[in-house]
């Protein structure tokens, strides 16, 4: 057996024991039921949940909103970093903007943004999207400082135009930077959507689980949870593999 | 480029208008008035309290997390993706099991700082130690040091750019992480006082606030900014 | 013993203002309640759980998460009637609007905070005391009550509800169209619960703090200036805001019922609460008020339930 | 084989000449200065003066201390920079700040493209050419055989061993048959064996392409073994101080290292050059 | 400056010698086998069966194709792994996957630690030995002024040369006043005229201390330079095939390079090792 996949048995074995203890608590009764359901429950509460269907407008509507912050975080974050790669000016001006950034708590500027972006979703995608933009910028920037001069010398020697150099040499070369970016742009994009509805109340899973919580039904917060967890996990593990496929082929780890 | 950034504000204010922001000038007119008030220094205290708690446990408990996985080979092969995943789930959604846990008061923030800046102080500090050059853990040998000796002279100097890398980060999620803590529940601190701002719609606060925040969170991060490319400029 | 005492909204509702003054008049040490502090939380469930954790002999919430928790098999009872009406709303329009009464409201787009909120269900009745349906309007959540404020300046709604003191504070720049204080019956707005089977210790605790509460209800009644100014303080707001507020709400009766109740149970309006948050669908099943209630803290002379 | 002290011309020039008789490349009083980064406007004198004529088909290496302006020199002819004075010329016409068609660069630095195939990265040479799709293939299917690579078309260049991925990357610029192929230190990462056998496959190449070879190298012992004439370079800035005919014959291979004559040449490089490296590395450089 | 044909021995040995005539360091029957991660339990036969005997005091240089096994030799004598099979002792102790005293180790990459000065790195090296100040004060002020430091002891190595950061590292083992010096590849990565010149400070060293030098390179002139006696190892697994002694006198330099027997010693190498090293390329590993 290979270390990796010893590895992942152990990894399992650990999930397994960590989630079977928490089942004995449960149903020992050292963790009430008013405060947590036993895993078994969860599960199956989520089943009932997904087919009873009356919370699937919630749901759709936070991976919409999350896909959507994604989509933009991407296409904004990485096009923002080929310009500052450029621009070498404001990109020193901005880098402790970057690094402070994280402390900053966006959804202060909530009010603002429905002055800006009105009552509907947009605001929450907003959020989102800010979230995980300055991930995709740092982590693009980041790739493209690491392209060897000599693969610019190359484009240079082909006759590349601007327009091919950054398409053909430059992003390829990025790519498993991107990719990292793009991962933790999943985790923002998600954590900012339902830090929006959770914390401002405005609908979909996060506020759901607080309006859960608040209502001390545990038959919906805590599925909720679950699903948000999968969910993150899921994507994260699938982003994962293809990075692990590109970087297998590139001869990297 | 704090100019612009004045700039760029105090244009969106004129753009926004009275309802939802100030400008620059009366935001900091507000932010003399509040540093004066004596009612404000209690929030302050909680909340650098609890940063101050939840930053420390972040920074040991990652640091202990990170050497030891970056050490252990098969520990990390075990528990890297547990790590990566756990980063990656909007942690917000754990808060009510957080406050089951713990109750309402400081150590719910404070755990709560904590799990958000834990994670990336960890997973950078395990990388780091892990792209230590093994030549470096080669000389250490060669040279007959023990494991002690070896963190302590090698690979924690060796990784320390990385590490500082991660502090940072870990830094900026331990104090949202904080604040989000006192938005959700409690009776004291600067997310407590920034959420019945909002709930007020106490625009002086709000821009009050968050020019704070921003600005001891830029300060701080400038720093450990400054301190991590005089590391890396060795190197 | 010293021992916190949990306010669902303090320092943001108009709800938990007497705790602020019996807090700032010492009424609390007066009556033997040595309260350290006050906790606040955003809603209704967070405080009934810390309440539960056994950090908090009392807490003020709303009745609708006090029956979700005892429908999922808590052992709370509510032991004071805290905030007997909904006097606190204050649905307003720009002072330019068109719209005059609910009567207007076709087609209008109505602000509200969240789904199955309290503010959801007034806004039906409000709706409806117009004589008009709920599909007849556009409902429009904003997300909270303070972000109401620049969605009704920005016209992204044409009515916002704004509760007090927020009201007090935006008086001279919206004009009311409805006040819940002339439309709208009593309906139970904040209640204090106890959770059963404590000490004899913290069951005199609790029975000291409604007394205190009680008294500051009567100091504001009689004072509501001076009570005004410790609610400035206490919920950093302008001092005429809070003074305003005060007098706004010490004044406003519905039916007769004052906003703050004295801590007797009234039967009537806790009933009308359960039958509004069924309507929006905020808490489901059959529920006796009766059986949710323990009068046995307060004291004697209101014991009886109204 | 015995060693020949007379220059060897090439037998076949297989493409047309621009004027018989002239040189392909041609420098006259070429300098190059570089804004030293950091201090204001203080110039460093990299390279120059340098003349200079490469022949039609010959084999040209150029060898000098660490720092001397090799590279310098490799990209001026290759159109990646320009003089700061005098002239370049590629059959005539003079280089300015871009490649002329005909002339095809290997970086000593590993270039080929880790997100491409082998035989996408040779196929990325001919971007810029226009030609149809059967010559195409022709030209690639070639350009595989030649550098032994058919049996790894579809591997990815990680899968590779560094000799392996310049081979790619001489590929890639044969496939656009160039009249002119310039060499910087295309071996520099390699062990020094596996260098001197590469060297036999280029010298193979030279052979069948019928292509100037301008190869820049710091190993004394590569630029012996593999070149028609060797230009021996001064510390910075960097002058041509000896150039040493070799008198090699033209089909020759890595075995002529063990004759004498190699020795000598070896030996007289290096008697012109020890004095340079001193100078190049006594100082030590503050800059990386 | 002329050849003799005897190998040279060490004038003035500065340490004691464990058994007179004795050979210092010495391989019976050594075979590393390693464990090819990834497949299961499959095995690569890396090295050996080696047998090897080092004189104290003399230099001696192994020269192999690449991936030959010639580090992992060089970790088996300075104890970083352990023999698969056979024996390693240095001065009649077996080693045990732990270094002796006496043993110094320089690697090709560059070990210098950047967060030191070049001071703190030499003086890192007498981490473990107990001496009093004074004596440390003065190793370390003799390493800086063997390798020509002292005026760079308060640089950072981001400030040095690559050639220079090599120095810090041979100055960090000397001060431990090593019996033996391995060196593996130490200017592998340094230009082969840098190279040379690094040489001749490695032999005046080899001079100043009396300790045996075992030297690993892929260069053969290098070995052809430096050392008294050259092992020629097979591709792998390597065995030796041959050992070649180059005769030169103790105080050499590098320009016994323009001699006529540096010719003669290149070639005899190159020729045990040409096919070796095609062998090693001939089939390009998938394994990075
Ligand atoms: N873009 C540049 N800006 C400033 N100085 C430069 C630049 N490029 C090269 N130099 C300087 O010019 C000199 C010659 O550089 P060049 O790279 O041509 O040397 P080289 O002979 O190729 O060296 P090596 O043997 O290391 O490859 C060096 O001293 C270098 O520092
Ligand atoms: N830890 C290891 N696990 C498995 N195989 C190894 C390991 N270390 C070395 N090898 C294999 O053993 C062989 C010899 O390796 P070694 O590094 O000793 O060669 P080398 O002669 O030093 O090569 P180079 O010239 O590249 O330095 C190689 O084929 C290598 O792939
Ligand atoms: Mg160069
Ligand atoms: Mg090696």
């Amino acid at each position: 057996m290979t270390p990796k996949k010893r590895a992942a048995l152990w990894r399992i074995a650990l999930l397994v024991g960590a989630v079977g203890g928490l089942e004995i608590l449960c149903l020992s009764g050292h963790i009430d039921r008013l405060t947590m359901q036993p895993p078994h429950r969860i599960v199956m509460d989520l089943v009932a949940l997904l087919a009873g269907g009356e919370l699937n407008g919630a749901i759709a509507k936070t991976l919409r909103n999350a896909a959507l912050a994604f989509v933009i975080a991407m296409v904004a974050g990485v096009s923002f970093a080929v310009l500052l790669h450029y621009l070498r000016s404001l990109r020193d001006m901005l880098d402790p903007v970057f690094a402070t950034y994280y402390a900053i708590p966006m959804f202060a500027f909530y009010p603002l943004l429905i002055v800006l972006f009105g009552l509907g979703d947009t605001p929450q995608i907003f959020i989102g999207a800010m979230l995980a933009v300055v991930a995709v910028i740092v982590n693009t920037l980041n790739g493209l400082d690491r392209i060897p001069r000599v693969l610019l010398k190359t484009a240079r020697v082909n006759q590349l135009s601007a327009w091919d150099t950054a398409r053909l040499v430059m992003l390829p070369c990025a790519a498993p930077h991107i990719l990292t970016g793009a991962k933790l742009a999943v985790a923002y994009s998600l954590i900012g959507i339902i830090g929006a509805e959770f914390i401002m109340s405005t609908g979909g899973m996060g506020y759901e689980i607080s309006f859960a919580y608040m209502n001390f039904d545990n038959a919906k917060m805590y599925p909720l949870i679950l699903l948000i967890l999968l969910v993150s996990i899921a994507i994260n593990t699938l982003l994962a593999k293809w990075e692990k496929i590109l970087m297998a082929r590139r001869g990297l780890s | 480029m704090i100019a612009l950034l004045l700039v760029l504000w105090q244009a969106l204010a004129w753009m926004v208008g009275d309802v939802a922001m100030r400008t620059p000038l009366q935001t900091m007119t507000f932010t003399a008035n509040l540093l004066t008030s004596p009612s404000f220094w209690p929030h302050l205290a909680e909340t650098g309290r609890a940063f101050g708690l939840a930053l420390l446990l972040a920074v040991v408990i990652g640091l202990a997390i990170g050497f030891l996985l970056g050490i252990n080979r098969f520990a990390s092969d075990v528990l890297e993706p547990v790590l990566v995943a756990l980063y990656s789930i909007p942690k917000i959604t754990l808060y009510p099991i957080l406050l089951l846990m713990f109750g309402l008061g400081v150590a719910a923030k404070v755990a709560f700082g904590t799990i958000h800046g834990v994670i990336p102080i960890a997973l950078f500090t395990l990388a780091a130690v892990r792209n230590v050059r093994p030549v470096f853990v080669k000389t250490g040998r060669v040279m007959g040091l023990g494991t002690g000796r070896m963190i302590s002279g090698i690979l924690l100097p060796a990784a320390m750019p990385e590490i500082f890398t991660g502090l940072r980060v870990g830094f900026s999620l331990t104090l949202i992480g904080t604040l989000l803590g006192e938005m959700f529940a409690s009776q004291r601190g600067l997310g407590f006082m920034l959420m019945n701002a909002i709930g007020l719609h106490n625009v002086d606060v709000i821009m009050a606030l968050t020019f704070l925040l921003v600005l001891f969170a830029g300060s701080a991060s400038g720093l450990l900014l400054f301190l991590n490319r005089r590391l890396y400029q060795r190197a | 013993r010293a021992e916190d005492i949990v306010v669902s909204n303090y320092g943001v509702s108009a709800n938990g203002m007497p705790f602020a003054v019996a807090l700032k008049k010492g009424f609390f040490k007066d009556e033997g309640a040595d309260v350290t502090g006050i906790l606040s939380s955003a809603g209704g469930g967070t405080t009934l759980r810390n309440m539960l954790a056994g950090s908090a002999p009392y807490a003020e919430v709303n009745p609708n998460a006090v029956i979700a928790a005892i429908q999922q098999g808590a052992d709370i009872k509510i032991v004071s009637d805290n905030v007997l009406t909904v006097a606190e709303f204050v649905w307003a329009v720009k002072p330019d609007s068109p719209i005059q009464s609910p009567k207007d409201l076709k087609g209008r787009k109505f602000g509200y905070t969240n789904p199955r909120s309290t503010s959801l269900a007034l806004a039906t009745l409000v709706v409806q005391s117009g004589g008009l349906k709920t599909e007849d309007v556009e409902m429009v959540k904003t997300g909270g009550f303070g972000e109401g404020i620049p969605a009704l300046d920005l016209g992204m709604i044409d009515v916002a509800p704004i509760p007090e003191p927020l009201w007090s504070k935006y008086q001279s720049k919206y004009r009311a169209i409805a006040r819940a204080a002339d439309l709208l019956p009593p309906i139970a707005n904040v209640v204090g619960v106890a959770a059963g089977g404590q000490s004899a210790a913290k069951e005199d605790f609790v029975r000291a703090v409604i007394r205190a509460r009680r008294k500051a209800v009567d100091f504001m009644r009689q004072n509501p200036d001076e009570a005004g100014d410790i609610v400035a303080e206490a919920y950093n707001l302008e001092q005429d805001v809070a003074r305003n507020s005060v007098r706004y709400l010490v004044n406003a009766t519905t039916d007769g019922i004052q906003y703050w109740g004295t801590g007797q149970i009234h039967l009537e309006g806790l009933n009308r609460a359960i039958e509004v948050q069924k309507m929006v669908g905020a808490i489901s099943g059959d529920i006796d008020a009766k059986s949710i209630v323990d009068t046995r803290f307060l004291p004697d002379d209101i014991k009886a339930m109204k | 084989m015995t060693s020949i002290m007379t220059t060897s011309k090439p037998i076949t020039p297989t493409r047309t000449p621009s004027a018989p008789g002239a040189a392909q490349v041609s420098l006259r009083g070429v300098d190059k200065e570089f804004i030293r980064p950091g201090r204001s406007g203080e110039t460093v004198h990299a390279l120059g003066p340098i003349d200079l004529d490469l022949r039609r088909g010959e084999f040209f290496a150029v060898v000098g201390p660490s720092g001397c302006g090799k590279s310098t020199l490799l990209e001026l002819v290759a159109g990646l920079s320009t003089a700061t004075r005098g002239d370049v010329t590629f059959e005539g016409k003079p280089i300015h700040n871009r490649i002329p068609d005909g002339v095809g660069v290997v970086f000593q630095e590993d270039a080929s493209f880790p997100w491409l195939s082998v035989r996408e990265n040779i196929a990325f040479g001919l971007r810029r050419i226009k030609i149809d799709p059967k010559e195409r293939e022709r030209r690639i299917e070639n350009a595989l055989a030649m550098m032994g690579l058919t049996s790894f078309a579809h591997s990815f260049p990680a899968q590779l061993s560094g000799g392996m991925r310049q081979r790619v990357c001489i590929a890639r610029t044969l496939v656009t048959e160039p009249r002119l192929i310039l060499l910087d230190e295309p071996f520099g990462a390699l062990d020094q064996q596996t260098r001197l056998l590469m060297g036999d496959e280029v010298l193979n190449l030279w052979r069948k392409t019928g292509a100037t070879v301008f190869l820049i190298t710091h190993a004394l012992d590569e630029a012996a073994m593999l070149a028609d004439r060797i230009g021996v370079m001064s510390a910075r800035p960097g002058r041509l101080i000896d150039i040493v005919e070799t008198g090699w014959p033209r089909d020759r291979d890595s075995r002529i290292v063990q004759e004498e004559a190699f020795g000598a040449i070896t030996a007289r490089l290096w008697r012109s050059l020890r004095a340079e490296s001193m100078k190049a590395i006594g100082k030590p450089e503050v800059e990386p």
